[in-house]
């Protein structure tokens, strides 16, 4: 149980996706400068991110391993999850067009988010079972939701500013991104 | 006085100076009839007034001289005798040295009355619509500051008035006229009521004033008590501004919120000036159509502060003189009050029933420009704003052009009080950008419908392209037609050609037409429904069909 | 319909088995290589501590592993290496980790010599704060080497502590919390080895999983 | 005759940013004078070397950006942001630890975003925390408690503490180990992770602990408090920050202590150990910073007092202040998003 | 598409469309492995083989490719070239692999890559699709470079340590101590850091373009 | 060898077929200017168009005329593409350190004293907001003119020009300034 409860908070915030670990940083650049859509991304992501955690593991766990064709790791995950993703996102489209507005849309935005990747490659580098790794997943994208929705307010908030002239745009965003980081090393040593 | 319950509205302001005590000690003073008069013929809110004399006119005071052309208008009176001596646009007192139409009217001193309605001795034997037609004809408006017109504000078909609401708050600093107006005419003040209460079917009134004034309140008291009233009541409130504001008034007496963008209608009240109520007493009692106001002018930077009657229409280049004129440090001059009156650029601009007081400040009496720092997000201005909006959100959003957001803050439930900037510690203009934001909202819906007549007019062009088109292929073919006719054998087959094509224009045109009805329909509100725009290029002069497409448009 | 779909998935097929071949190919070709990189990076640490002609075994697969070790203070997982000249044994690398860290647990590699004597220290992971408790790390400081040679018997056991809580180590200015946990975890597996040095070499090697 | 155009309103109250940002520093001399009586001249150097660094980058920044010198010079805004930086490093430290902290804090916090107002981090808080993790060792440097007591001729004389502030020069009676410890909060935290439980560590070294927490930073809370009423009482700052703040650790830490009393610091210790007050009453209140409305400041100082507690509990700081004001400034426009109150008339509206 | 110089190409890789400056794109591996200049340029290079070798084949089969599985099979081009290049470090420059760790397969979804690939290779002709790669890929390693020596320097003021992790031993020598008996500025080797560093790099070159449009 | 080609082959035929299929199946008819744009667009998707993603972008250009110089990744390139797919001028990038002041509408007006009445700027305009006969002064109703410009060039006398339009609204105050020219 403590195990789970640490991966959480692990994910979410001592070693956050996007702040910490560095990972998905293009969306969390691209997708911040409205709260709205950031709140649709964050949905999104939450979905593919735990769905890629638990597609990748039972492809390792299952194919990969005992086939001993590890090294295709990389390419059979990124497939997989293009795939599935694409094939989700058409399907809604064309199904439930409510869902389609308020999640398919910012599905293909996720595909090309390393962190979607990075989750199913961190999961088996840390070795982590079924559970953990779904776990694992959603963590991460809790903490990339979080991130993101948070700096899409932020940034709101600083079009108003009256920045230099040299740093407006991405530059003051990139700032902020480091100082959000700065505030979330307090956060360190929680587990 | 009656002692009631009273509420609080939020916020507000309680250490403000007052000054009052500048020109409420002076006795009330008659401004003398000035050389010219110029009146304005959009005094009040709604559509102007159309002038009904022509250049050359003789006039007597109290003639109407611009008639309203919609239910929400007002009309305009001569406010002395004499001869209209041009009508056109002149400088109006608006902020931006706006200009407007007006007529001109060389007086000739005689001050000589048209001929009144006899006075009403029982204004019961009225009906409410009978009522509501005199004050109409009067030409009175709100004289708090808003100029809606007051027959308006009669509500027909039934709706219910509870209450009747008498603002005479007189909140802002420096005005005192309403004050004087209780003091000196207590029984014109109580009859206009009278006639309200029986027009509005209302069970009661109550006065609200400010406890800055027991002068006043005594008087009205005294009054009541003689005649024996029972169903209106004077109410003091504390000294806090905006207290005038209606929407306060009507919280702090009863308690009561006016819905966001609804009247006080919607819960049971009307609220009216004292000042309105007064002119209300001369319209219906004494038949008098409104021709003057009660104009506090005061100031540091004026000589002689005081309360003085002045013929609608006089400028207040005149009103100033007839005060002493400026001191020598005078520096620069509001309509209005301190809080809401806009400054002007120009002393050459006539008085309107909207102006309540004139104000000339010394150097250093008014704020002047301010050179603002950036916000630094206090919240005072929250903490102050009585109608609880967050008024530094609303500056930041319309600084970055987020118009949505200013919306979504309730951006039109800003009464423009002013509290805001006053609180300010960074001195910020924010009603200044707030009216900006409002205005852009306006433009930007404006823009929208524009958008929608452009391409509505965009199709039509097209339409009357093809039209054009098939007839002179029309045209051909008749003429194809006559000179085959002569060959006399393919005329069959040419004259199926031309019906034929016919039938195609037609049903291009029935087709296009019918979809311009449906665009205009659904996208365009009604009032500036473009189907009724008929601007053909016909052979009349360019200027007579700008001047129809300009007055359609509007 | 069906003949887009059998196209798509033919060209789909024909990509991925090209491509696929040539990372098999790649594999195939650099696995021998990443292999003995892999096995470089554990003989060159535990090479740090104890000089490779000290023994002659295959050391990096004469180990053994415990998911969890109570007598050494940890949960994790501890593994320990054996060397060996002929058949007497002559070191034991023990890789285990002092879980009273600032930040958490200090990952250690610890050598020690059969008569008790330490071979040598090294830190192979930890979250100290940087500039204060990662002194530990040898890049930073030869903090670590104060441990050559000594054993239980020099200092005193009741010396295998901080300077600031009366033993012979030195603390960092501002950080007695990291030193303090490493010369606890050092003290805590020198006594282990002490008591078990018999069995520890004893035990059979754990079968190693050779996967590719 | 042409007269001036000015938009109404034309009063205009008597409040200005600079009265504003100086009571500020009003609120913070009882604090001032209370560290200094405790812990030294080095209080006062800190101050002083931040105060002139910060004048001098908002200078140069506001050269650089062409901005009006002495009016934003005079705004105080700085002299504000370097006096909390100045309190809030170790006492005795080198000048070049305000100076850096300073350049973050005016800066990069500050000028990069344009400036007074626009900031949407705490610039002294940015400020500590680049220090705190940049140089974990300067700052935890605290003046020793043995130390303590009124500043007294036999202890670092002013010239003393101008010497190690600047030269590095520690008079030959003592040294910087002698003279500096770990702070009570990081000592507790450091002894707590040994197993030993709260009295115990409390009693075990009388020097550290006066008659409820950390000997002399008790006071100098108390001080900051009396500040910090002052400024509600003079309006530059709300209620609902600092009680939201001060409650919310209250809360926490009593239900933690009366679970389990032997490992959890109680309350009392919590409220007037580290930079508390000055966190409740002049850092999670700057305007700039922190949330609009009043119930968005209740949640704003909610949440900070929620995080300092668990960030000084279970995390790896041992005070967690600054880094909980700037999770707190990162979610205050999202807060701000929520907490619009409902206006005049939207209860009975038809909208 | 019209066809565009390879000068034209060149400068836009470099500067004007440079893909973390401009594009705002594979900041991943541009913020995580910047601490130093060693390992920034190790990142960037294999990313930049990455490119070359992806934007070559993709130009190369870019008419035999039906658009319904167009981005799997460049997803498919991208791993196996990615792969491949991460076997080939691990074998030869292990040191290297073990500091960039995830970041090496990462390369895969860096959106440059598929962006290019859609954007240019898919599109032009093979000889074109290559310059426009490796000039990416400089662009990349420029401004990867550039934020590993700033971060370097004000974190450790030193420049090139480690060197020898991709040049082996004699690379040692490379490393230069700029300031020596420095502090150490951690935040700027530390999470934070990467991100103000790539921001005030943002505002450099902002400068730098106001400065030449101003004169021209 | 044969495993792993053996593998993957299976799992691309597999999800080939599911594409395919899913091509087919979930088809959603559109603008084909979207698929065109969208083809033009780097997919990315990395939102920094302010859409979610390229295919949006796509559609809000075909079907909202969203600006066609909102792709960063793309740049100059991709603009040029879709302006010409979209048959529309090009424009200069987006610069992100742009300011972007509230700019002035801007209507046509005719210069009275030069007006020959030719009507070439009556034909010419789409909307039908100038109006006037042959031979007679032309002018433009300001409230309909859309700005675009049609009637420019064809004007013999080259008396039409673009002039800012004076709000009908009451007297806009503007935005304030400080003396700094920033907006306060
Ligand atoms: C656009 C507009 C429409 C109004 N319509 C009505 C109405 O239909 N009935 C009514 O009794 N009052 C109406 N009013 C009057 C308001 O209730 C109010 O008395 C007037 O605007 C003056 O308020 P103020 O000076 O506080 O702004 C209207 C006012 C405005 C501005
Ligand atoms: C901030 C504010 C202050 C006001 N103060 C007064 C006031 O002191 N006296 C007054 O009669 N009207 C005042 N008004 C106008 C009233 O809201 C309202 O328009 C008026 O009472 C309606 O009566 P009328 O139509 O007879 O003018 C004020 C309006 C606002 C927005
Ligand atoms: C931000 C911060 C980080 C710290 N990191 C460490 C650390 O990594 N290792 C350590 O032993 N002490 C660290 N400390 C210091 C401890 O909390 C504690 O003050 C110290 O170990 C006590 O040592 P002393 O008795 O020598 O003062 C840190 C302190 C702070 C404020
Ligand atoms: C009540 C109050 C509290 C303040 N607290 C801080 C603070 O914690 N840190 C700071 O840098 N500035 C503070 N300031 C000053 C100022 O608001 C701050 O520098 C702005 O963030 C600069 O834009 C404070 C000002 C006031 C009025
Ligand atoms: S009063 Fe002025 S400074 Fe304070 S929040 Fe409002 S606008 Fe900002
Ligand atoms: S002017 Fe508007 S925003 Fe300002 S206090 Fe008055 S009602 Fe509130
Ligand atoms: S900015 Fe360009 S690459 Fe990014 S999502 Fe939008 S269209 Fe796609
Ligand atoms: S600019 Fe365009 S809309 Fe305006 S008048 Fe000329 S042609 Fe007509
Ligand atoms: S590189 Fe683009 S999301 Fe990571």
């Amino acid at each position: 149980m403590s195990q789970y409860v640490i991966i959480l908070v692990s994910t979410i915030l001592v070693n956050n996706f996007v702040l910490v670990r560095f990972l998905g940083i293009c969306p969390f650049m691209g997708v911040s400068t409205k709260v709205e859509t950031a709140t649709g991304m964050a949905f999104a992501t939450t979905f593919v991110l735990t769905l890629s955690a638990i597609l990748a593991y039972l492809m390792n766990q299952f194919l990969l391993i005992p086939l001993e064709i590890e090294y295709l790791r990389t390419i059979a995950f990124i497939l997989v999850i293009a795939v599935v993703v694409g094939f989700t996102e058409m399907a809604i489209r064309k199904t439930s067009p409510v869902l389609y507005q308020l999640l398919g849309i910012f599905l293909p935005l996720i595909t090309t988010n390393c962190a979607v990747l990075g989750v199913a490659l961190l999961n088996v580098q840390e070795g982590n079972g079924f559970l953990a790794s779904a776990l694992y997943g959603f963590g991460a994208s809790i903490g990339f939701s979080l991130a993101l929705i948070l700096f899409a307010a932020m940034r709101e908030r600083i079009t108003a500013a009256d920045v230099p002239r040299p740093f407006k745009g991405p530059a003051i965003a990139f700032v902020t991104a480091g100082l959000m980081s700065l505030a979330f090393m307090g956060f360190s040593g929680l587990v | 006085m009656t002692t009631q319950q009273l509420w609080k509205y939020h916020g507000g302001l309680k250490t403000i100076p007052h000054r009052k005590s500048l020109s409420n000690s002076a006795s009330v003073r008659t401004a003398v009839v000035p050389r010219f008069i110029v009146i304005p013929l959009h005094q009040h809110i709604g559509k102007p007034a159309i002038p009904m004399v022509n250049v050359g006119d003789k006039v007597l005071k109290g003639q109407k001289i611009g008639r309203a052309v919609e239910f929400v208008s007002a009309p305009i009176h001569a406010s002395t005798s004499g001869k209209v001596i041009a009508i056109g646009d002149r400088p109006v007192p608006a902020s931006g040295g706006a200009m407007g139409e007006c007529i001109v009217i060389e007086t000739d001193g005689k001050d000589e009355w048209i001929e009144l309605d006899p006075p009403v001795k029982d204004f019961h034997t009225l009906d409410q619509a009978s009522i509501q037609e005199k004050i109409r004809l009067a030409g009175i408006v709100g004289l708090g500051g808003a100029t809606f017109p007051s027959h308006v504000k009669i509500p027909g078909g039934g709706a219910k008035v509870d209450k009747l609401i008498i603002n005479a708050a007189e909140c802002e600093p420096y005005i005192t006229c309403d004050d004087m107006l209780m003091r000196d005419r207590p029984h014109d003040v109580i009859s206009g009521i009278q006639v309200m209460l029986h027009s509005l079917q209302a069970k009661e009134c109550l006065i609200g004033l400010e406890d800055n004034k027991p002068e006043a309140a005594q008087a009205l008291e005294k009054h009541i008590a003689k005649e024996n009233i029972s169903n209106i009541k004077v109410i003091m409130t504390p000294t806090v501004y905006p207290t005038g504001g209606e929407k306060q008034l009507i919280k702090i007496l009863t308690g009561k919120e006016v819905p966001s963008g609804g009247l006080p209608l919607n819960i049971g009240y009307v609220v009216h000036n004292v000042g309105t109520a007064a002119a209300i007493h001369d319209a219906i009692i004494l038949g008098k159509p409104i021709i003057s106001r009660l104009v506090t002018v005061s100031g540091a930077g004026i000589n002689e502060p005081c309360n003085i009657e002045v013929l609608l229409g006089t400028q207040i280049k005149e009103v100033v003189e007839q005060c002493g004129g400026y001191t020598d440090d005078f520096e620069y001059l509001i309509a209005g009050g301190p809080m809401m009156g806009g400054a002007l650029m120009n002393d050459e601009v006539p008085l309107v029933k909207r102006i309540n007081a004139i104000l000339c400040g010394a150097k250093g009496e008014f704020a002047g420009p301010q050179d603002s720092m950036p916000c630094v997000r206090c919240g005072s201005c929250a903490n102050v704003c009585p109608t609880k909006l967050l008024p530094q959100q609303l500056y930041w959003y319309a600084r970055s052009g987020e118009l949505d957001k200013c919306n979504d803050l309730n951006l039109f439930d800003c009464i423009e009080c002013g509290c805001c900037s006053f609180v300010c510690p960074s001195k910020i203009p924010l009603v200044q950008c707030i009216t900006f934001a409002k205005n852009s909202v306006r433009n930007e819906r404006e823009e929208q419908r524009k958008a929608t007549r452009s391409s509505a007019r965009g199709e039509r062009k097209q339409v009357r392209l093809a039209k054009e088109a098939a007839e002179k292929a029309a045209k051909k073919a008749a003429k194809q037609a006559a000179g085959s006719a002569a060959k006399a054998k393919p005329a069959a087959k040419a004259s199926a050609q031309l019906e034929a094509m016919n039938q195609e224009m037609k049903d291009a045109m029935a087709k296009a037409r019918e979809h311009l009805q449906e665009m205009c329909e659904i996208k365009c509100p009604p009032a500036s429904a473009p189907n009724d725009i008929t601007i053909e290029p016909t052979a009349a002069p360019v200027k007579e069909a700008l001047a129809k497409a300009k007055e359609l448009l509007k | 319909m069906i003949k887009q779909m059998i196209t798509a998935s033919l060209l789909l097929t024909l990509y991925s088995v090209v491509g696929t071949g040539l990372v098999a190919y790649t594999s195939a070709a650099t696995s021998e290589q990443i292999k003995a990189n892999e096995k470089g990076v554990l003989v060159n640490s535990i090479g740090e501590v104890l000089p490779s002609d000290n023994y002659d075994n295959e050391i990096t697969t004469d180990k053994i592993t415990f998911a969890d070790h109570a007598a050494l203070g940890t949960a994790n997982p501890v593994t320990i290496y054996r060397a060996r000249k002929g058949d007497t044994p002559v070191a034991a690398v023990i890789i285990t980790e002092a879980p009273e860290g600032y930040g958490g647990a200090i990952k250690l590699l610890i050598g020690i010599n059969s008569d008790g004597t330490l071979a040598g220290v090294r830190t192979i992971s930890h979250a100290e704060t940087p500039g204060l408790g990662d002194k530990i790390d040898i890049n930073k400081d030869d903090w670590v080497k104060d441990f050559d040679g000594k054993s239980l018997n020099d200092p005193k056991p009741e010396e295998w502590k901080v300077k600031k809580d009366g033993g012979v180590f030195d603390q960092f200015s501002g950080a007695t919390i990291t030193p303090r946990a490493v010369v606890k975890s050092i003290r805590t597996t020198l006594v282990y080895f002490k008591n078990n040095s018999d069995s520890i070499f004893s035990k059979p090697s754990d079968t190693v999983n050779t996967k590719s | 005759m042409a007269f001036q155009m000015i938009a109404a309103p034309h009063l205009r109250g008597p409040n200005t940013t600079s009265k504003y940002m100086f009571k500020v520093v009003y609120g913070l001399i009882p604090g001032i004078i209370a560290a200094t009586y405790f812990f030294g001249w080095g209080v006062l150097t800190n101050i002083a070397i931040a105060v002139t660094a910060a004048l001098f980058f908002e200078a140069i920044a506001l050269k650089l950006r062409r901005h009006a010198l002495q009016k934003y010079l005079c705004d105080g805004s700085a002299v504000v942001t370097a006096t909390l930086l100045g309190m809030a490093i170790p006492q005795l430290s080198a000048w070049w630890v305000p100076v850096v902290g300073v350049f973050m804090a005016i800066v990069i916090a500050k000028h990069l975003y344009g400036g007074l107002g626009y900031n949407p981090f705490n610039p002294a808080a940015i400020g500590y925390v680049v220090l705190l993790i940049s140089f974990p060792k300067e700052m935890s440097q605290w003046v020793s408690p043995d130390w303590l007591g009124p500043v007294s001729p036999d202890k670092l004389s002013f010239a003393q503490t101008l010497g190690v502030v600047f030269l590095d020069k520690i008079p030959d009676t003592t040294s910087l180990d002698l003279l500096t410890h770990a702070s009570p909060l990081d000592y507790l935290k450091g002894q707590l992770k040994l197993g030993l439980d709260v009295s115990a560590i409390v009693k075990s070294d009388p020097e550290m602990w006066g008659t409820f927490s950390g000997k002399g930073w008790e006071w100098v809370n108390i001080a900051l408090l009396f500040g910090g009423i002052y400024m509600i009482w003079k309006k530059v700052i709300t209620w609902h920050i600092p009680v939201g703040m001060i409650g919310s650790i209250i809360a926490l830490a009593s239900i933690v202590y009366a679970i389990s009393p032997e490992t959890a610091v109680n309350p009392l210790i919590h409220i007037t150990s580290g930079g508390i007050m000055l966190g409740a009453f002049f850092i999670a209140t700057d305007p700039v910073t922190s949330c609009a409305s009043t119930k968005g400041r209740l949640i704003f100082g909610i949440g900070a007092g929620s995080l300092t507690y668990i960030i000084r509990t279970w995390g790896g700081y041992p005070d967690g202040i600054a880094f909980a004001v700037l999770l707190m400034n990162l979610s205050a426009p999202y807060i701000d998003r929520f907490t619009v109150p409902t206006i005049y008339g939207a209860k009975t509206g038809a909208k | 598409m019209a066809k565009v110089s390879l000068s034209e190409i060149s400068i836009n890789g470099l500067w004007k469309n440079n893909p973390v400056l401009v594009q705002i794109l594979g900041l991943c591996p541009a913020l995580a492995v910047t601490a130093s200049v060693v390992n920034a340029l190790g990142l960037s290079m294999a990313t930049t083989a990455t490119l070359v070798l992806s934007n070559l084949i993709i130009s190369l089969i870019r008419n035999f490719v039906k658009s319904e599985i167009r981005i799997p099979v460049y997803i498919i081009v991208i791993a196996s070239v990615v792969t491949a290049i991460e076997l080939s470090v691990k074998a030869y420059a292990y040191d290297l692999y073990l500091v960039l760790g995830i970041f090496l397969p990462l390369i895969v979804t860096n959106c440059v890559i598929l962006g290019r690939a859609e954007a240019f290779a898919s599109k032009n002709r093979p000889i074109a699709a290559v310059v426009d790669g490796l000039m990416c890929g400089l662009g990349f390693t420029i401004v990867l470079c550039a934020l590993g020596a700033l971060r370097e320097l004000i974190g450790n003021g030193t420049l090139f340590d480690g060197m020898h992790l991709m040049f082996g031993e004699a690379a040692r020598g490379l490393k230069i101590v700029v300031i020596s008996d420095y502090k150490g500025f951690l935040l700027a080797i530390l999470p934070p850091g990467a991100f103000i560093g790539l921001g005030l790099l943002l505002a450099g070159k902002n400068i730098i373009d106001h400065r030449s449009s101003a004169k021209s | 060898m044969l495993i792993p080609i053996l593998t993957l082959g299976i799992l691309a035929a597999l999800f080939g077929l599911l594409l395919g299929y899913s091509a087919i199946k979930f088809k959603v008819d559109g603008d084909p200017r979207t698929d065109q744009v969208s083809d033009a667009l780097p997919g990315s998707n990395c939102g920094q168009c302010g859409m979610a993603g390229c295919g949006a972008y796509a559609q809000a250009v075909v079907e909202e005329g969203a600006a066609i110089n909102l792709c960063p990744p793309g740049g100059q390139p991709v603009m040029l593409e879709i302006a010409e797919i979209m048959e529309v001028e090009p424009t200069e990038m987006a610069d992100p350190t742009g300011d972007d002041d509230a700019n002035v509408v801007l209507v046509a007006e005719v210069d009275e004293k030069d007006c020959i009445g030719c009507n070439l700027c009556h034909k010419a305009c789409p909307v039908d907001a100038i109006i006037g006969m042959a031979g007679q002064l032309h002018v433009v109703v300001k409230e309909d003119c859309i700005s675009c410009k049609a009637c420019l060039k064809p004007c013999p006398m080259e008396c039409i020009s673009m002039q800012p339009m004076i709000s009908q609204n009451e007297p806009v105050w503007p935005l304030p300034r400080n003396h700094e020219g920033a907006t306060v």
